[in-house]
């Protein structure tokens, strides 16, 4: 059956083993020296999710120093599952995006569908409840069959988890190009509201403290998804069908609604959701983060398949899965709010203080690592930058001057592109209404929801155009986030924050990382500009397909605020003879 | 005419809420004893007779009819069914 | 007034409902759980939209054999006001106290948009405050609102006066575009649209707060009358 | 352990989208003569042995996994069956 091969420590490596799983012989020597001795099998697994880039950002950490994250808005900047900002009255916002890009090339309904339900996780870890989800998508040209059916399919995922969940889609943008064919991109975000006391951190605190599993039964889904999201899309990602995970968006709907109310007790002393490399990377960075160890015991866990081995368990990333940390001896009390739900909540550890990661599987330790080995000592590169040969040419260029000669023709080419013509098609297709606060919409310039029982309300837009940073780097990342502010300003908000998802080729390709440094830096500089500091993101590299990269995309997904409802504004054209202004250069 | 009847399921190690749902439902209402429940799709179609019959079948599922990433499939085909 | 409003695991709209009672109409709201067993002292049952159940299997069908159902049938009995919105009116079709049944929509989409809403019957204590024949607009949010019955069914639905919404533009393939019918005693509503989201101008529309006044006016009026 | 196989259709008269929209993909495809394309649900379960077990699983049917207004469904019965 389905059963993982379980080397030997030595075989793995005399005979290098570790590369399945996407380490390096230096990472795996420095995971030696780290341990003073071979890793076993699950230990290699486990440090191979932690490292991969998609945990780690081993290569993009250098960049991502350079992002503004302060501000007296910023509660929270990045570092936890989303960043927060202040709206006053006690009040905050959380929010966060997170692609999902090669499990919705496999699988576009799934992908899309577990990226919708992973952001949202991310946001209710905080003790946030999500009010609105936005998304960003990228696909090929409508011609061919394929792209089709994955345009429809994601749409349709995306539609099907955020309905059924109950949090409005209430924006997002799509854009067509060819460099997505094979690599498609499927961005979600998500926005939470929150009063200020009731933030919750990912945290393991207080020695012989309870570790509680909640939620979905951990199957073999997605197993090794962390690394999988760290490759370049092949041939043979197809036959990877381990990897498709399941979304159940009718257990998210529970675990939202028990997480939430047990917020409010004061058993509870942390929580963090299972994303990417699940169990392994929510508990040890809970442990890490408070300073603790934390020991397991593996036979303890709900487990969908029979005979799953440790490695398995440890690496699957089964969806609607959440890790609790409850006091000592009131572990009844946060179960019975999860009974209330029907929902299992089940206590499989302690919170250590010799920060050890110890995992305990059929009476044998089955991993002991240093805790904050996994997070701390990941490898962290420094990749070669060099400007393309096509950025050289491309500004050596004299400007392109359109020549019209009809301009209703070619208004009527321009509308007929699937990147500009209305995306009714999609978003009728949301509920963007539920939770009836939504005042604008999908279809104006930014998204408008109402904070109920004050007068001000939340906009919020996602953009990028990557042509534009294709063509230079640095003033497309500054487009992006101005196009941004506009849009929010266009709502009649302030623009508050941002949330950015890096979506790049192959770091490795000197070109690649170039693209990425110029973008990141022209964010951060309009960021800086327009005081909207970047409080939480993501990345997704090795975006390719046959050796060719996506364009350069960095999404930005902002926040702002209404300070009052009466200073909502739409896009549209509201009467006839009205004046119309035109601003700017 | 031909009438096939396709039968699409989960594959093994796929997760179905649906069939999670409709367990616990049974045994709310207090049918004891009720193990895992599977749901899939079930598919009836009539077409021209052919030579190819069951080799068009075949394609259609891995085409169309079934996700093959997430699905499996069996049919049955009935010849000279006349409609 | 006092409202319940009835919330089932994967309920969505509840809170919205509650709103629409407790803050739009500025009456007393309560969210009952689905394991109560009781809905004793309410004078009216708001069950809400959402996906009871993840609507696995078919929407409504789970959350319609919760022990709950069985007091909402005594209720619907006495003559208590029963209103079902989009997944309520699923599950009062699944526990018979409606006739018929919802398929998916005919083009097969989740179709999120404003509607507009004929009245039919403005002489139910669910519409009276509307006129006859009125054009309202209400939100319509669902995958499988495509309301089906059989010949006989349809015919006697016409017969009394049944279909008390109808849509001006058949979004969904509804037979004889229905949108809303009640029961014979004229106590129990179910619709897709969302008479919830249209109680205030800043969402769009307040078209469906009538909905709820006329159940607060048919409340008065008995209260008053039974006294 | 007894297995159990649910057969779900929409009866006839009643319109199935979902089954028109696969007829209409098909003969895009390329498929000639593609009939009517119908799409039901297909419910495996297993139970505990039981001498009720056709009498029980009847009773599923009618009460849950059903519906009379638009559904017809049929079973089979496999016995001893092991786990
Ligand atoms: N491009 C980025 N810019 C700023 N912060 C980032 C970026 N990518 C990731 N982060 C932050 O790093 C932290 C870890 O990210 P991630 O591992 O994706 O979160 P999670 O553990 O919730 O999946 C988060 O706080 C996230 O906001």
């Amino acid at each position: 059956m389905l059963q993982t091969l379980e080397v030997s420590p030595e075989l793995i490596e005399q005979e290098k083993h570790y590369r399945e799983m996407g380490l390096t012989d230096e990472e795996y020597q420095s995971i030696v020296r780290i341990l003073g001795r071979r890793p076993n099998f699950t230990e290699t697994g486990i440090f191979s999710v932690m490292w991969s880039e998609h945990c780690s950002y081993k290569t993009s950490k250098q960049l991502l120093r350079k992002f503004p994250t302060e501000g007296p808005q910023v509660i929270q900047g990045p570092g936890e599952g989303a960043g927060i900002v202040d709206i006053g009255d006690g009040q905050a916002i959380a929010f966060k995006i997170e692609s999902h890009n090669h499990p919705s090339a496999v699988e576009p309904y799934q992908g899309a569908a577990t990226g919708v339900g992973g952001i949202i996780r991310d946001i209710f870890s905080m003790g946030a409840r999500p009010i609105a989800s936005l998304n960003s998508l990228r696909f090929g040209p409508l011609t061919t069959g394929r792209v089709k059916y994955l345009f429809d399919e994601v749409v349709h995922g995306i539609a099907g988890y955020g309905n059924c969940v109950g949090v409005p889609t209430v924006g997002g943008e799509i854009q067509f190009d060819a460099c997505y064919e094979g690599n498609p991109l499927v961005n979600a975000m998500c926005v939470g509201l929150i009063d200020q006391k009731d933030i919750q951190k990912g945290i393991a605190a207080g020695l012989g403290n309870t570790v509680l599993y909640v939620g979905s039964k951990t199957g073999r889904d997605g197993i090794h998804g962390a690394t999988f999201a760290s490759e370049d899309l092949t041939e043979d990602s197809e036959s990877k069908r381990s990897n498709v995970q399941v979304g159940d968006p009718f257990m998210e709907k529970l675990l939202i609604e028990a997480c939430l109310e047990a917020i409010k007790s004061d058993a509870l002393v942390g929580m963090q959701d299972m994303g990417a490399a699940g169990l392994t990377s929510s508990a040890s960075e809970m442990a890490s983060k408070a300073g603790m160890g934390m020991e397991m015991n593996l036979d303890l866990i709900p487990q969908r398949e029979a005979n799953m081995s440790a490695y398995e368990m440890m690496l699957s990333e089964s969806q609607e899965r959440m890790l609790l940390v409850v006091e000592k001896g009131r572990e009844h009390e946060i179960i019975e709010i999860f009974k209330k739900y029907s929902l299992e909540a089940v206590a499989v550890g302690v919170v250590t203080d010799d920060k050890q990661f110890r995992l305990l599987h059929h009476g044998q330790v089955v991993c002991d690592i240093p805790v904050d080995t996994l997070a701390e000592d990941a490898p962290v590169y420094h990749k070669p930058s060099q400007v393309p040969a096509y950025y050289k040419e491309f500004q050596a260029m004299a400007a392109y001057e359109p020549k019209v000669d009809d301009y209703n023709a070619t208004l009527r080419q321009l509308l007929a592109q699937p990147t500009i013509a209305s995306k009714e098609y999609v978003y009728n297709q949301y509920d963007s209404m539920v939770q009836a606060n939504t005042v604008v919409a999908p279809g104006s310039d930014a998204a408008v929801v109402r904070i109920r029982d004050y007068d001000k309300a939340i906009a919020m837009t996602t953009d990028c155009n990557s042509r534009y940073i294709y063509l230079d780097p640095e003033v497309g990342g500054k487009i992006a986030v101005a196009e941004a502010a506009r849009n929010i300003v266009a709502s009649g908000a302030k623009p508050l924050a941002l949330t950015d998802g890096l979506n790049f080729g192959n770091p490795d390709k000197p070109e690649n990382f170039w693209q990425m440094e110029k973008s990141v830096e022209g964010m951060s500089a309009a960021s800086l500009a327009l005081d909207t500091p970047v409080i939480s993101g993501n990345v997704s590299l090795y975006n390719e397909s046959n050796g060719q990269a996506i364009f350069p995309t960095p999404i930005v997904g902002m926040v702002g605020l209404h300070r009052s409802t009466k200073d909502i504004t739409t896009s549209f054209f509201k009467s006839a003879g009205d004046v119309i202004m035109l601003i700017g250069q | 005419m031909i009438k096939v009847n396709i039968h699409i399921t989960l594959k093994e190690g796929v997760l179905d809420p649906q069939g999670k749902a409709i367990e616990g439902s049974l045994s709310t209402l207090g049918y004891q004893g009720v193990g895992e429940v599977r749901v899939g799709k079930l598919i009836e179609l009539t077409f021209a007779d052919s030579d190819r019959a069951a080799e068009q079948v075949e394609e259609m599922c891995q085409k169309l009819l079934a996700n093959p990433v997430i699905e499996n499939y069996t049919y049955t085909i009935e010849d000279g069914v006349v409609q | 007034m006092r409202f319940a409003v009835i919330v089932f695991p994967g309920s969505n709209c509840d809170r919205d409902m509650y709103h629409a009672a407790k803050d739009a109409l500025g009456e007393e709201a309560e969210l009952v759980w689905y394991q109560e067993t009781a809905l004793e002292g309410y004078n009216a049952i708001l069950i809400p939209g959402g996906f009871s159940y993840g609507d696995y299997l078919r929407c409504g069908a789970i959350a319609s054999t919760s022990e709950i159902v069985k007091s909402l049938h005594r209720e619907a009995e006495k003559g208590t006001p029963i209103l079902g919105v989009c997944n309520g009116f699923q599950i009062l079709l699944e526990t018979g106290l409606l006739p018929g049944a919802l398929l998916r929509n005919k083009e097969l989409k989740f179709i999120c948009q404003h509607e507009n809403l004929i009245v039919q019957n403005n002489k139910t204590l669910f519409t009276s405050a509307y006129q006859q024949g009125q054009v309202i607009s209400i939100p319509i949010a669902h995958g499988e609102g495509n309301y089906f019955c059989d010949d006989e069914t349809l015919a006697s639905l016409k017969a009394n006066n049944q279909i008390v919404f109808s849509y001006q533009n058949n979004p969904n393939g509804s037979v004889a575009n229905i949108a809303g019918i009640i029961n014979q005693q004229g106590n129990v509503l179910g619709m897709m649209p969302h008479p919830e989201r249209a109680t205030e101008l800043i969402l769009g529309s307040e078209d469906g707060l009538n909905l709820f006044k006329s159940m607060l006016a048919n409340w008065r009026e008995s209260y008053v009358t039974n006294a």
